[in-house]
């Protein structure tokens, strides 16, 4: 079985290829880091798989189970979970019913309130509960909505950039957190242009190319193939 | 002294219609100081109790409540778009009061506690189109505002133009509040009409005017409404409403010493007002024919006295527009009728005017106030005879 | 390090804030002219309220900012900005509805009386932003925005250009592409840098010197020799 | 303003069943001892008013009360869901033709005037449903709502004003064109002997005062309760709801309904309570007014709508009465100053400005 | 011949509707299109380019002389308003239909206060021209010139030069823009002053056609409204082709039915258009590249 499957993919936008004829899949239980250039069409292939967008063909298979027709609320309650690029939050909300609204139809109202509040502490929010989520900053905008997706329990959890903008101590404890959710049985596909953070985390790696999957296999496969070295990673060297 | 007598004054001052209705308001004060003067009304002073209805139907039914509840009027002037006077007449019926409506309207208010001083369809079109088929030809074409108004009103000149053995020719019909008429004109130009009846209303159909002078239409019009309500050979600049015929039971231009006479106490008491229109006659003739009706019931407001003075049916009054005398089977009141001509110049002539034209159509249908009191407004198409 | 004549830059006791909470507290430091200053700190402790404030876009409440020993205190944004500052804020910002190319002409605003716009120094750094310069801003993908948010505030010249974590959410390689262009962009024009990042690499090999804040207040500043140390960096980081 | 409502204290020993915890919670401005307490008296004030003004003053304010409706669906709709109907008055015009058209075929025996009153809400439910189908399953959202849902209601107001002609009535009941439906009772209760008519009266003004605060205290919890928490995820951030796995569309189209509805309730009680209804109701001038008392009073909060609405009717009917000829003017610049000055509306503004006034004072924030 | 008679009348009729959409529009485009204030005083300051125009005409000024003060009347009634109540407002584009009711309120019943319930109006110049049997009016295709004008002047404005650019940077993302040394506040007032100034040239050229009463901007309000929301985000984009699709049906449904089915047909084209097109015509037109 797979948690995450798609057959000949393809997407463009005005002629613009950003996906063409992709085959990616996933085991569950995997942490996979998806990098590539920017614009390779890596947020792309998030909407793809969250409904977002409609492939222009091809299909995608949550679970095995086809999901390229639903809409997107049917298959996040499938058990998808997102952090976007651009935090998604509700400004205007207090951090608390922020998550609220994330849990509460996964969880009884009862023992709601405890939940929210340790995955508050997990996040490191607990102290900022009360106040607006629009005026936090930026990183802890990316913690909270990290915070929202990871409370919904989800079997696939998709982190685009987790951690643009944090401290190498915040990556490294981001990382730590993502192996923590693994090892409770959730799926993980990290976006990420840190390579450290890729490093810390994935087990194995997909590289996308102008929306197409130009290499896959582990990170040392990856680190020491030197046509994604030239296209993506460089080197801190000549200057 | 006595207590005064206390009348409510609902009138348009602002919104859409002020530029029409602001003068019935002015024509009210004016009756109301010149009776005050000689006396007041058996020994009454009259004090007004006016409100801004700003051209707006809800403040006609809050106000019209205020009036009757709170102010504990004897009667009510109100109204001049007929919704307004619709909004209000369950409230009057409610509290058994009486109200004046003085304006022209499209016909057919049987009610006991309403009495209509304006003109009627019957009082301006019967004399109206004959006149215009006999001098321009028989050929009809009608540009009419698109509801009941308008609807109504082309409906009878519809009725008349076939019993003189005209023919319609076209009939269009503008919702309130359009102001481009293009293709009205072409579709006139299409028909060969011999003359146009205008039943435009409100300020944005007046636009019709200029638009249809400066696509050289050129042809004679007739209308029931224009000129005499909103003054529009005054707004418009010429030739734009050349060669336009209106029947109208009074306008400031009426040249006879009872309505010069009118005009110049108006104009003194208010040098700033625009015209004085039909609906101002109309609003103090109002006033007046109250005030005899009031004495002739020994001083009594009572809304049964005042119809008992009615029902005589000799109640009349020689005012601006000469006499007229209300009918106790409608409560409406009889005319004598201007057809007043627009020359190129927008100066106003009378070829013609017909004396003591009565309201006569409610009466035919079957509508008797003085047998019972249905409170419905009939239409030619709607009524007991039907 | 530098003294008040030779500093470009200088702030002052600078309190500031956003409605009655202050995130700023007595912050002063300074910067030298042709220097590359880089400030760290963990999320939220106000680096990104330390540009806005510079830029005016939050206002101090005490303290002096003094530009080239001009007081920016009474100036607007944008008199600021005329002054030749250069702002790359955190999130990109580019304007969304408008074109790359019109993008880059709002950045011609900038340009001091007598100079001459450089669009081919733009190019030349980033040559999407050529390629594509018909292309609506808003779909560009994230790390493209930010190589044109660099690029608009690159247009003219700037005197000083402040960055607010120029890398985030850009592919490795062209995070050193951009470190490398501001280092040219520095040695060639002289080119003052203030530089917010959570990217150790690129502070080790751009920066000259380092400040570290901490709840708002300038806690430490690192020496040129501790900036080569990635580890006394993180030290300095876990405050 | 964001204390989560299981903070609320719970009686040990019998629990308050969870629905009335609901009455207070973060979407609702006002909790707490003092603002029940003020709830009450206000409740109380409001039943022994009629004894105290004249029969005018009671009527009229049963006027005011059949506007509420309308108002707080509005802060429904658009406060709390973030869709900006600018058509609420096509439900409220609907729901009126309903009333007359019912009432005119059948009479006012029996409770039928009741009977009319839900069939007519009912009505503007389903017309409701229908144009909120197209609106949110169309995924139009912003401004093109506005202007769809305007769209619709000057539809509907060209339609009526030209249905003068005798061909245009339902069964009995003539539609009147632009002079509007006329002879429908009010408000009757069957009553053995005489049935009562409620005539705008202390009768009418009591029966209405129960039902606002019956709709207001169950909006409350409506806003409170999960379905309540999605509406407001919504207006915040859709895209970020749906991505939470809320159907937005379903969600966005029963607050819509339910908020027409009340609109339409309003509808109907304005034509039982003149006996009039006319095109007029769903013109341009007529739409803009909800949207106007609603902001005015702060329509993200449904308590501030509520008293919003209620002080703009009145304030704008005195200045009407005594400001002649200024009085649109005036009314102009209180509209002005009040958005300059209280962008959050004159309640939640008002309220603010207390709090300050404490903080200076050195209080603690009572909330 | 014949066919050619009526195809111009078709033409006549649809210029007649295509201009003054556009030009009732126009403002608006700029106004609640571009800049997101839902403007209900819109038909206000169409009404004071009117007055003006009509007073000073009166006053012995040429008449193209008397447009031109209207519009600019319009327009620096237009930053005035900007300056002191609107500037507060961006950003908070619900907010701006209630303060701008106000406005509407209080310049509707100012005027009618100050001047009366009505003007005497000033007459259509230029005359009227035969084609086969019908006479048309001169100035009425001259306002279909004057419309095409002003959308191309608009496209050049918005898209060409440094203003427009500016402009629309200040309107996206005010701070950003700020923070790249436009001066956001002047921008603001110069693009609502150039919209308000359009508004007033869509009064001062409609004078000389319609009755000069204080509350004459109401018809020009739900027009223009529809115009733009159709249209979409794009000034030039979006006005345009929905001004274009609007008057075609809008002259069809009026030469065929009556000016009832063709105002209603206008409303319902809208809604169907928006049903269809969620972002309107110029969402769509730029799709994919917004
Ligand atoms: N709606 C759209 N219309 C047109 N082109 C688009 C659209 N959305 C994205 N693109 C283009 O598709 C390409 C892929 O974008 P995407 O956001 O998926 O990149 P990415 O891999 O996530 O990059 P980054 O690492 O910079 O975030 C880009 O070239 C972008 O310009
Ligand atoms: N608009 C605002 N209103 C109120 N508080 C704000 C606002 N913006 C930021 N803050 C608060 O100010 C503090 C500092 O925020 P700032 O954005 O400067 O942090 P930062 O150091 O840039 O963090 P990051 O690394 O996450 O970008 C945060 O605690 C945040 O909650
Ligand atoms: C002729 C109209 C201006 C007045 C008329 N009473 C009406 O129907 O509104
Ligand atoms: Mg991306
Ligand atoms: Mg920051």
């Amino acid at each position: 079985m797979t948690i995450l499957r798609t057959e000949a993919m393809c997407k463009n936008f005005d002629g613009v290829q950003v996906a063409e004829d992709v085959n990616f899949s996933m085991e569950p239980g995997e942490i996979r880091c998806l990098i590539g250039p920017n614009g390779a069409g890596k947020s792309t292939f998030f909407k793809l798989v969250l409904g977002e967008h409609q492939p222009s063909s091809g299909d995608i298979f949550f679970a095995d189970e086809r999901i390229t027709a639903l809409r997107s609320f049917e298959r996040v309650r499938k058990g998808i979970s997102v952090k976007f690029q651009v935090p998604g939050i509700f400004r205007e909300l207090s951090v608390w019913q922020n998550m609220q609204i994330a849990v509460q139809h996964h969880l009884h109202r009862d023992s709601m309130a405890k939940d929210i509040e340790a995955a508050l502490e997990f996040v490191g929010l607990a102290q900022k509960s009360r106040e607006l989520a629009g005026t936090l900053s930026h990183g802890e905008q990316q913690w909270l909505e990290i915070g929202m997706a990871i409370s919904t329990r989800p079997r696939l959890l998709l982190l685009d950039e987790p951690t643009a903008g944090m401290t190498p101590e915040e990556t490294h404890k981001t990382g730590e957190m993502v192996h923590r959710l693994n090892r409770e049985g959730m799926s993980v596909l990290a976006v990420e242009h840190d390579m450290e953070f890729v490093r810390q985390i994935a087990q194995k790696v997909t590289v996308l190319n102008f929306g197409v999957i130009f290499a896959e296999g582990t990170i040392g496969e990856i680190e020491s193939n030197d046509e994604v070295a030239r296209i993506y990673l460089g080197a801190f060297d000549d200057d | 002294a006595d207590d005064p007598i206390r009348i409510g004054v609902l009138e348009d001052q602002s919104g859409d219609f002020a530029a029409v209705t602001q003068v019935k308001v002015y024509a009210i004060e004016m009756a109301a100081a010149e009776i005050n003067e000689n006396g007041g009304i058996a020994g009454r002073e009259i004090e007004l109790v006016t409100y801004d209805t700003q051209s707006d139907d809800r403040r006609y039914q809050e106000f019209m409540r205020r009036v009757l509840q709170r102010d504990q009027v004897d009667t009510v002037f109100a109204g001049f778009a007929s919704s307004s006077r619709e909004a209000y007449r369950p409230i009057v019926n409610q509290f058994d009061g009486l109200a004046f409506y003085n304006n022209q309207y499209e016909g057919g208010v049987c009610d006991a506690n309403m009495i209509v001083t304006g003109a009627v369809p019957e009082q301006q079109f019967s004399t109206l189109i004959p006149w215009m088929m006999e001098e321009y030809g028989p050929n009809v074409y009608t540009l009419a505002a698109d509801y009941n108004f308008g609807q109504i009103s082309a409906e009878w000149v519809r009725m008349i133009v076939e019993e003189e053995g005209g023919q319609m020719v076209g009939e269009d019909f503008i919702p309130l509040g359009v102001s481009q008429f293009s293709q009205n004109i072409r579709n006139i130009q299409s028909e060969d009409a011999d003359f146009v009846v205008t039943l435009l209303v409100g300020s944005a159909q007046a636009s019709y005017y200029e638009q249809a002078a400066s696509a050289g239409l050129g042809l004679p019009m007739a209308s029931s409404v224009n000129v005499g309500q909103g003054y529009e050979h005054k707004r418009f600049s010429p030739p734009s409403l050349k060669d336009m015929y209106v029947t109208t039971n009074f306008i400031e231009e009426v040249d006879t010493p009872e309505a010069n006479e009118f005009v110049e106490n108006f104009y003194e008491m208010f040098p700033d007002a625009p015209y004085v229109n039909q609906e101002a006659a109309n609003s103090y003739i109002a006033l007046h024919l109250y005030k005899q009706m009031v004495e002739r019931a020994d001083g009594s407001t009572d809304k049964e006295d005042l119809r008992a003075i009615i029902a005589e049916g000799d109640v009349c009054f020689d005012g601006p527009s000469g006499t007229v005398c209300l009918d106790p089977r409608s409560q409406h009141m009889s005319h004598n009728i201007f057809l007043a001509k627009v020359d190129e110049e927008h100066a106003i002539s009378f070829p013609q005017t017909w004396d003591n034209i009565e309201p006569y159509w409610l009466g035919e249908v079957g509508c008797d106030l003085t047998e019972n009191d249905p409170s419905a407004q009939y239409t030619p198409s709607d009524n007991p005879s039907r | 390090m530098t003294t008040e004549a030779d500093s470009l830059l200088s702030v002052e006791h600078l309190t500031a804030g956003y409605g009655n909470t202050s995130v700023l507290q007595d912050v002063g430091f300074r910067v030298g002219q042709g220097e590359i200053v880089a400030v760290i700190g963990r999320n939220g402790v106000g680096k990104t309220t330390l540009m806005k404030t510079l830029m005016g876009l939050v206002k101090h409440r005490e303290g002096t900012l003094r530009l080239n020993g001009e007081d920016l205190g009474p100036l607007d944004t944008h008199q600021r900005a005329r002054r030749g500052i250069g702002y790359i804020p955190q999130g990109r910002e580019v304007f969304l509805r408008m074109t790359v190319w019109e993008n880059l002409k709002v950045g011609e605003m900038l340009k001091q009386p007598g100079e001459e716009v450089d669009y081919e120094r733009v190019y030349e750094f980033f040559p999407i932003l050529r390629e594509r310069s018909n292309q609506r801003a808003g779909t560009f993908s994230g790390g493209q925005q930010q190589q044109l948010a660099i690029g608009r505030a690159m247009v003219a010249k700037p005197r000083l250009m402040l960055l607010d974590e120029p890398s985030e959410g850009i592919q490795p390689n062209i995070v050193k592409d951009i470190a490398r262009n501001i280092l040219k962009l520095n040695r060639e024009l002289g080119t003052t840098v203030l530089l917010v990042e959570q990217n150790l690499e690129m502070i080790m090999t751009m920066a000259q010197r380092c400040y570290v804040m901490d709840k708002g207040q300038i806690v430490s500043e690192l020496e040129p020799e501790q900036l080569r140390d990635r580890d006394a960096m993180r030290r300095a980081l876990a405050v | 303003m964001n204390t989560p409502n299981q903070s609320l204290p719970r009686p040990s020993a019998w629990r308050v069943p969870y629905w009335v915890t609901l009455l207070n919670g973060p979407q609702t401005l006002g909790r707490g001892r003092i603002f029940w307490g003020g709830f009450f008296a206000t409740v109380l004030c409001a039943a022994l008013f009629p004894a105290f003004v004249d029969g005018w003053t009671t009527g009229n304010t049963a006027y005011f009360l059949c506007w509420v409706f309308m108002a707080l669906g509005l802060s429904l709709i658009w406060g709390y869901s973030g869709a900006l109907s600018f058509g609420q008055t096509a439900f409220f015009g609907i729901a009126g033709y309903g009333y007359g058209v019912v009432t005119l075929n059948f009479g006012a025996e029996y409770g039928m005037t009741f009977g009319a009153l839900f069939m007519a809400v009912g009505a503007s439910c389903i017309a409701a449903a229908v144009l909120g189908y197209v609106i949110f399953y169309g995924r139009i959202s912003g401004v093109f709502l506005g202007i769809v849902t305007l769209s619709t209601t000057l539809v509907l107001h060209a339609f009526m004003a030209q249905t003068a002609g005798s061909q245009w009535a339902i069964g009995d009941a003539r539609l009147g064109g632009h002079n509007g439906m006329t002879g429908m009772p009010p408000l009757t209760i069957p009553w053995p002997g005489m049935d009562i008519m409620l005539y705008s009266g202390v009768g009418l003004y009591y029966l209405l005062l129960v039902m606002v605060i019956v709709c207001y205290l169950a909006l409350r919890i409506l806003v409170n309760s999960r379905f309540g928490n999605v509406l407001v995820a919504i207006r915040e951030n859709p895209h970020r709801a749906e991505m939470l796995g809320y159907d937005i569309r379903r969600y966005q189209l029963i607050a819509f309904i339910i908020g027409s509805g009340l609109a339409g309730l309003s509808g109907a009680l304005y034509t039982a309570w003149g006996q009039y209804i006319s095109p007029s109701s769903m013109g341009l001038a007529a739409a803009a007014l909800p949207i106007v008392w609603v902001a005015v009073g702060g329509r993200k909060d449904l308590t501030a709508t509520l008293i919003g609405t209620l002080a703009v009717l009145a304030v704008f009917q005195n200045l009407t009465i005594f400001g002649s000829y200024y009085a649109l003017i005036l009314m102009g610049i209180l509209l002005v100053i009040v958005v300059l000055f209280l962008p959050q509306g004159l309640i939640p503004g008002l309220v603010q400005l207390v709090d300050n006034y404490r903080d200076r004072a050195g209080k603690g924030r009572v909330s | 011949m014949e066919y050619l008679h009526i195809a111009f009348s078709a033409f006549y009729q649809f210029g007649d509707a295509f201009a003054f959409l556009v030009l009732a529009a126009a403002g608006l485009a700029v106004i609640f299109g571009m800049m997101g204030i839902i403007n209900l005083a819109h038909g206000e300051f169409i009404m004071c380019g009117a007055y003006v125009t009509v007073v000073t005409s009166a006053m012995g000024l040429p008449l193209p002389l008397a447009m031109l003060c209207g519009s600019l009347a319009a327009g620096v009634l237009g930053i005035v308003l900007e300056r002191t109540i609107i500037h507060r407002l961006y950003h908070r584009p619900l907010d701006s239909i209630v303060a701008t009711w106000g406005i509407s309120l209080i310049i509707t019943q100012g005027t009618l206060v100050v001047l009366g319930s009505s003007m005497p109006g000033i007459s259509t110049p230029l005359g009227g021209f035969a084609v086969g049997d019908y006479t048309y009016s001169t100035y009425r295709m001259v306002l279909l010139g004057v419309a095409l004008l002003v959308l191309a002047g608009l496209y050049v404005i918005f898209h060409h030069t440094t203003f427009g650019i500016h402009s629309r940077a200040t309107i996206q993302a005010p701070h950003m823009a700020k923070a790249t040394g436009v001066d956001t506040g002047r921008m603001n007032s110069l693009t609502f002053g150039l919209g308000a100034a359009l508004a007033g040239l869509a009064g001062a050229l409609y004078a000389p056609t319609m009755s000069i009463v204080p509350t004459m901007g109401a018809n020009f309000l739900v027009e223009s409204f529809v115009t733009v929301v159709v249209g979409g985000a794009d000034v030039f984009l979006g006005t345009a082709p929905a001004a274009a699709i609007l008057a075609v049906i809008k002259a069809a449904l009026t030469a065929w039915y009556g000016q009832l089915i063709g105002q209603v047909g206008l409303l319902v084209t809208v809604i169907i258009v928006i049903r269809f097109l969620p972002q309107g015509l110029s969402g769509w037109l730029l799709k994919g590249r917004t």
